[in-house]
C-alpha cells in the first residue's frame, strides 16, 4: 500500500521538526537518522550534538555510540561530557532526542525498572543523559513504538520528567523556564503537548492507522487535536536522501 | 516557598572537602617514573572496598587493560561512579567485583542492548545503588576537583531520580531559585585510558575526554594506561595539549590496543562482533562462566586477550574500520 | 552556626539562570563566515553601557587590536570584569571608557609599577568598584557557564574584600560548612585575542588559557581577533584541539600581532620598552593626551599603532626574544 | 662587612623554607627566583605553579608576568587560572608566596588601598590571586622589606586573610582546616608566628640588625622566640647559584 514504512516515517517525521540552524543533542539510531536528515533536507545549518562531547560533526555515517569517533568526525569540537552538558543548562540547546521503556501522559519517562525500584523485575540503564537532557534542553522529542504497557497511566520509575504533574510543575520544581516535552512521534501517530493542561495530544495519525487504534494502544486518556490531520508522507526526496545518503546499509528503517 | 526535599540514596563517600585535603597534602608530587605493569598497578592502587571510577565513556576510550586486571585480582567489595559506563560495567559485573553503585547508565550497552549478567546482579539485590545522572555525576565530580563540598545544578529536580539520590534541594541565594545540591564525589582511585603517556604520567587524550579532565583531579588516586609511552620532553615540548598532569598521577601502564574491544578515537573502532560475543555468552550462566575463564582469568596478560580475539589481524582490520571513520590519522 | 554575613557591593550582572537562558535561546548558531574588521566588530557587538569582559591575562595573549578600537570608538560607561587586567585595563582607562568594575586586579601592571592614570580615575572616585579575587572571577564565569546562577568557593571570607563585594555566605548541606556564594557572571561581550580561528569561529588557543573557555561561554557576545585565520577544515580535522567553538563566538578579526605589546605564547615576547613608555607618559595628563592621541585616535588601523612603535622590525625582535624563551616554534 | 646583600639572604632563606617535591604558587621576582634557586639546591623536585596557570615549568630565566610564556616553558601542563586555584583549592599546593602593602600581627594583607575604601588615598591593584592563595595554599609565606608603615598595628583593608583575629577565625570564617601564614621573610629578620595565639614572632634576625632595630620597625607588638638566633647565612653555593643561575643580570638581586 504505502511505498514507505513505520520508521522511515518516524525518522522524517522528527527531521522535520527540526529547524535550520537549531541545535539538538541526539542518539543513536533513529534520533541521529533524523538529525542526519534533517540536515541533508531543510536544515544545513544544524548544529548536532551528542552527550559525551561531540559538538557539530560532518556525520558521514550513523553512530553505534553516543561517544564514538563518529560523533566528532570533522566536528566543530570533540569536547567533553561537561561542556556539553553546561551548554544544555545555558540554554543553549533547543532540542533533544529521548527514548523510553515507560511515558505518561505529561510525557514522564521511565528508563530506570519495571516493578519495585528496590526489588526491581527488569533493571534498566537508568537516566543516563535522559534526565539531564528533559530538565536542561527546551524542547524534548521522544520516537517510540506505541503500545499500551509503554504509554503507561502510572510510571513504575519517574526517571526525567516531562510536565511532572501538569502546568507548572516544572517550574515549581525548580526546572528552567520554558522547557519541556515538545513531541512523541510513533509508528501510529504524531503527539504534542496541550498548553493549558500540558497532556499529550494527538496531532496526526499515520496513514493505515486510526484514532481508535491509537486509543487501543494507550494507557491513559489522550486528548485530540481540534484538526486531527493525516500525518503528511515522506517525500520522494526524502525517501531517496534517508535510504541512499542516511542509511544505506538499513540499519535503522530495517531491511 | 515550597518546603526543599531530600533524596534518600546513601552517600557512599564523604563529599567534605577538609577531608578531602588532608588527603591530598599526603600526595607526593615530585616527578618520578611511574611506569609498572597493570599486574604491579591494580594491586599496589586498587583495593577491596575502594570506589572505583572508570575513565571514557561506555565503550569509548576505556581502560580495558586495567578493568581486566581488577577482576583477575579478584577486587570485591569496590563503589562505582556509574556515569555511562556500558562495557566496562559489563566487565567489572563479570568478576562480581562491584557492591554498591553511584548509578546514572550501567548494565546496558546502548543500542547493543543489555548485560543480562549484570542485570541479574543488579535484580538479584546484590548491588546497592545510588540514582543521579550523567550530568549529576560529572558534576560531582567537578566539585570534587574545584575542592567544594557540593555543587548547584538544575537536573534531576521534579523525578524519583532525585529522589533515590542523596542529592538535597537548596536555594539560590541571589535569585531564591531553586537547585539541586550535588555532593562532592571524590573516588578513592580512577582507571583512564589515554594515547599517550610520559613515564611522570603526563598523559594527552586526543578527541572527547568524556569527564575524565575532572575525574583525574577528583580521584585520590590516578592509574593512567596509554597506547604509547613517550619520553618527558615528547610532552613538555607542547605543554598545552597535557591533558591530565603527573602530578595527579600515581601509576603508568603501557597498554596498546587497551581499550579493546572499544573504540579508540583516530586510532582503532570498537569490535562489534567481540561485543556481541560477550552479550551472547551472557545468555547462559554457565557459557559466560567459560567465557569469563578463557578471557580474563585464563590469561596473565591483556595482550594473550587481544591474541584469543584475533591478534595483529584483528587489530589492524579495526584500526581500519577507524581510519575510515576519519582518513586523516592524529599526529 | 554564625550568623551568615553578605559583602555589601553593587551587583553589576543579573546572575539569574533563567534570564540568561532567554538571551543564549536567541543566538544565532549556524557556522557562517563571521570575519569582519575591528572597526565593525566592535561597532556591531560593543555598545556604550555594555559589560565588557577581556581575555587572556593581564599582558598576556590580551586583545590590544580589539581594546584600541574600544577607545578609538570612543565607547563610555562600560562596565568590567578586573580579573588580573593590566595593559589592558590601562587601554581602557586610557579611553576612560569605564565606569564600573568587578575589580579583582586592577591598575598595576605587576612588577612594572602601577598605571598613574588608571589610579587617577578611581582615586577621583570616577569608577564604581566591587571586590572580588582573580578565583572568584573565574569561577563567577563557570557559574554562568554551567547555567547556574551561583557557585560555592572557599575565597574571600572572612576578609574586607568579601565585605566589599557582592557575595554572601552560605552553608553546605551536606557539610554544614560554611562557603562564599558568588553570583554567576554573564559578561554583555568577550574579546579574546587567539592563535588561530576559522571565519566561523572556531578558535585555538596554545599555551594558558586563563579564564577564557568559561568566559567565551558565559559572554552573551564574543569577538575573537586571531593571528591567523585559517580555513574552516583545518580546524575541523582535530576537533579536539578547538578551545572555543565557532557556536558562541559572533565575530572573528584578523589580527596579527594583535596582542602586542603583550606576549603571545610561541609567537612573540612582550615589548617591555613600549609598556615602560606607556608608565612613563602617564606621568604627566598632558604629556600622556598626546600619547593617546598619537597611538589609538590618531590611527585608524592597528597596524598603523604597529608602525609607531617600530614595526616590522620591532616584531621580528620580539618574535626573536619569544624563540629564546622556547626555540621550538609551536606547530 | 658581609659578603652578601639584605635580597640575596631573603631569597635564600626562602629558598631553604621549599623542602623538596612540595608544590609552590610563585609570583614574579624575590619568589620566583626563591623557588628556582630551591630546585637548584635542595628541592629539585619542587613543583612550581603561577596563578594564570602554568604548572611545574622548567624555568631558565624569571618570568616578567606571572602568565608570561617562561611560567610554562616546558612545562608539565599549560593550564587555566581555575586549574591552579582548583588545585589550590582541592589542598594540592603547599605553599604560596604573598605581597603587601601591608601586614598586621595575624599576618593578614592589605594590597587594596591606602585611606578609606571608598575615597582612597592611594588605589593599589586588589587581591588579584592574594586572597584566593592565602585562603586555600597550606602555607603562606610573605617577603617584603620591614617598616612600621607596612608593618601596621590596623590594616586600612583586609584583602587577603592570615589569622584573621587569631587562633581559630580562619576555621570560624569557613577557611580551608590547617591552613595560614607561615613565614614572613624581611631586610631584618625571619618572622614565624606563634602556635597558641597565631601572632607573629621573630625567629631570627638578619646578620647586622638587632632585636631593637626591629621593634622599631614594626607597628605592632612582635613574639620573639625563646632561643633568638641569628639568621643563617647564605652558604657560598647557594650565592654561587643564585648570581650566576638564578639571576646573573641581578634584576632581582640588584646590582
Amino acid at each position: 500500500m504505502s511505498d514507505y514504512n513505520a520508521m522511515e516515517l518516524m525518522v522524517v517525521v522528527a527531521a522535520r521538526s527540526l529547524p535550520n540552524a537549531a541545535s539538538v543533542v541526539v542518539g543513536t539510531g533513529a534520533p541521529c537518522a533524523a538529525a542526519m536528515l534533517a540536515q541533508k533536507t531543510h536544515a544545513p545549518d544544524l548544529v548536532v550534538m551528542f552527550e559525551a562531547g561531540g559538538l557539530g560533526p560532518k556525520m558521514r555515517s550513523a553512530p553505534v555510540s553516543v561517544g564514538d569517533s563518529h560523533t566528532f568526525y570533522h566536528a566543530i569540537q570533540a569536547s567533553s561530557m561537561n561542556t556539553i552538558m553546561d551548554a544544555c543548562s545555558r540554554g543553549c540547546v533547543d532540542f533533544a532526542f529521548l527514548g523510553a521503556a515507560q511515558i505518561d501522559m505529561f510525557g514522564n519517562l521511565n528508563t530506570t525498572c519495571i516493578g519495585d525500584w528496590k526489588a526491581p523485575k527488569t533493571r534498566f540503564p537508568g537516566s543516563g543523559g535522559g534526565n539531564d537532557l528533559a530538565s536542561l534542553c527546551r524542547h524534548s522529542i521522544i520516537m517510540t513504538p506505541q503500545d499500551r504497557r509503554r504509554f503507561a497511566a502510572k510510571l513504575d520509575f519517574v526517571t526525567s520528567p516531562g510536565y511532572l504533574t501538569g502546568k507548572g510543575a516544572r517550574e515549581a520544581a525548580g526546572l528552567p523556564r520554558g522547557t519541556g516535552p515538545h513531541r512523541v512521534i510513533t509508528n501510529m501517530a504524531v503527539m504534542g503537548y496541550d498548553d493549558e493542561t500540558c497532556r499529550m495530544k494527538v496531532l496526526s495519525i499515520n496513514e493505515g492507522h486510526t484514532r481508535e487504534e491509537v486509543i487501543e494502544n494507550t494507557g491513559f486518556e489522550l486528548l485530540f487535536a481540534e484538526h486531527l490531520e493525516v500525518t503528511k508522507r515522506p517525500t520522494k526526496h526524502e525517501l531517496k536522501i534517508l535510504r541512499e545518503e542516511v542509511d544505506p546499509t538499513r540499519v535503522i528503517i530495517g531491511r | 516557598m515550597s518546603e526543599l526535599k531530600k533524596g534518600v540514596g546513601p552517600l557512599f563517600m564523604d563529599p567534605d572537602a577538609d577531608n578531602a585535603r588532608e588527603f591530598f597534602a599526603t600526595k607526593h608530587l615530585a616527578s618520578r617514573n611511574k611506569l609498572m605493569t597493570a599486574t604491579e598497578a591494580i594491586s599496589q592502587y586498587v583495593h577491596d572496598g575502594d570506589y572505583l571510577a572508570s575513565g571514557g565513556f561506555g565503550t569509548n576510550r576505556i581502560a580495558t587493560a586495567l578493568l581486566h586486571e581488577v577482576v583477575r585480582q579478584r577486587r570485591k567489595n569496590l563503589g562505582l561512579a556509574g556515569h555511562t559506563m556500558t562495557h566496562d560495567f559489563q566487565i567489572l559485573c563479570a568478576g562480581e567485583c562491584i557492591s554498591h553503585c553511584d548509578a546514572a547508565y550501567i548494565v546496558g550497552l546502548e543500542a547493543r542492548g543489555l548485560s543480562k549478567n549484570a542485570r541479574r546482579l543488579i535484580e538479584s539485590g546484590k548491588m546497592e545503588l545510588c540514582e543521579w545522572t550523567n550530568a549529576a555525576l560529572s558534576w560531582r565530580l567537578r566539585a570534587a576537583a574545584m575542592g567544594v563540598s557540593f555543587i548547584p545544578a538544575r537536573v534531576m529536580l521534579g523525578t524519583d531520580t532525585f529522589a533515590n539520590s542523596a542529592a538535597v534541594e537548596i536555594e539560590c541565594p541571589f535569585t531564591g531559585q531553586k537547585y539541586a545540591a550535588l555532593p562532592a564525589l571524590y573516588p578513592d582511585v580512577a582507571l583512564i585510558h589515554v594515547h599517550v603517556a610520559s613515564p611522570s604520567g603526563n598523559a594527552c587524550i586526543e578527541g572527547l575526554t568524556a569527564a575524565d579532565i575532572d575525574l583525574a583531579s577528583a580521584s585520590k588516586r590516578v592509574i593512567i594506561s596509554a597506547e604509547r609511552i613517550v619520553p618527558e620532553e615528547d610532552m613538555r615540548r607542547r605543554p598545552h595539549r597535557t591533558t591530565i598532569p603527573s602530578v595527579v598521577v600515581d601509576a603508568v601502564v603501557e597498554a596498546p590496543f587497551g581499550c579493546y574491544p572499544g573504540n579508540m578515537p583516530y586510532l582503532y573502532f570498537s569490535d562489534e562482533d567481540h561485543l556481541r560475543e560477550w552479550l551472547q555468552a551472557e545468555e547462559d550462566p554457565e557459557v559466560f562462566k567459560a567465557f569469563v575463564e578463557k578471557y580474563i582469568y585464563g590469561t596473565d596478560y591483556f595482550y594473550e586477550y587481544l591474541d584469543l580475539c584475533g591478534g595483529m589481524r584483528r587489530m589492524i582490520q579495526l584500526r581500519r574500520k577507524e581510519y575510515m571513520v576519519d582518513g586523516a590519522a592524529c599526529d
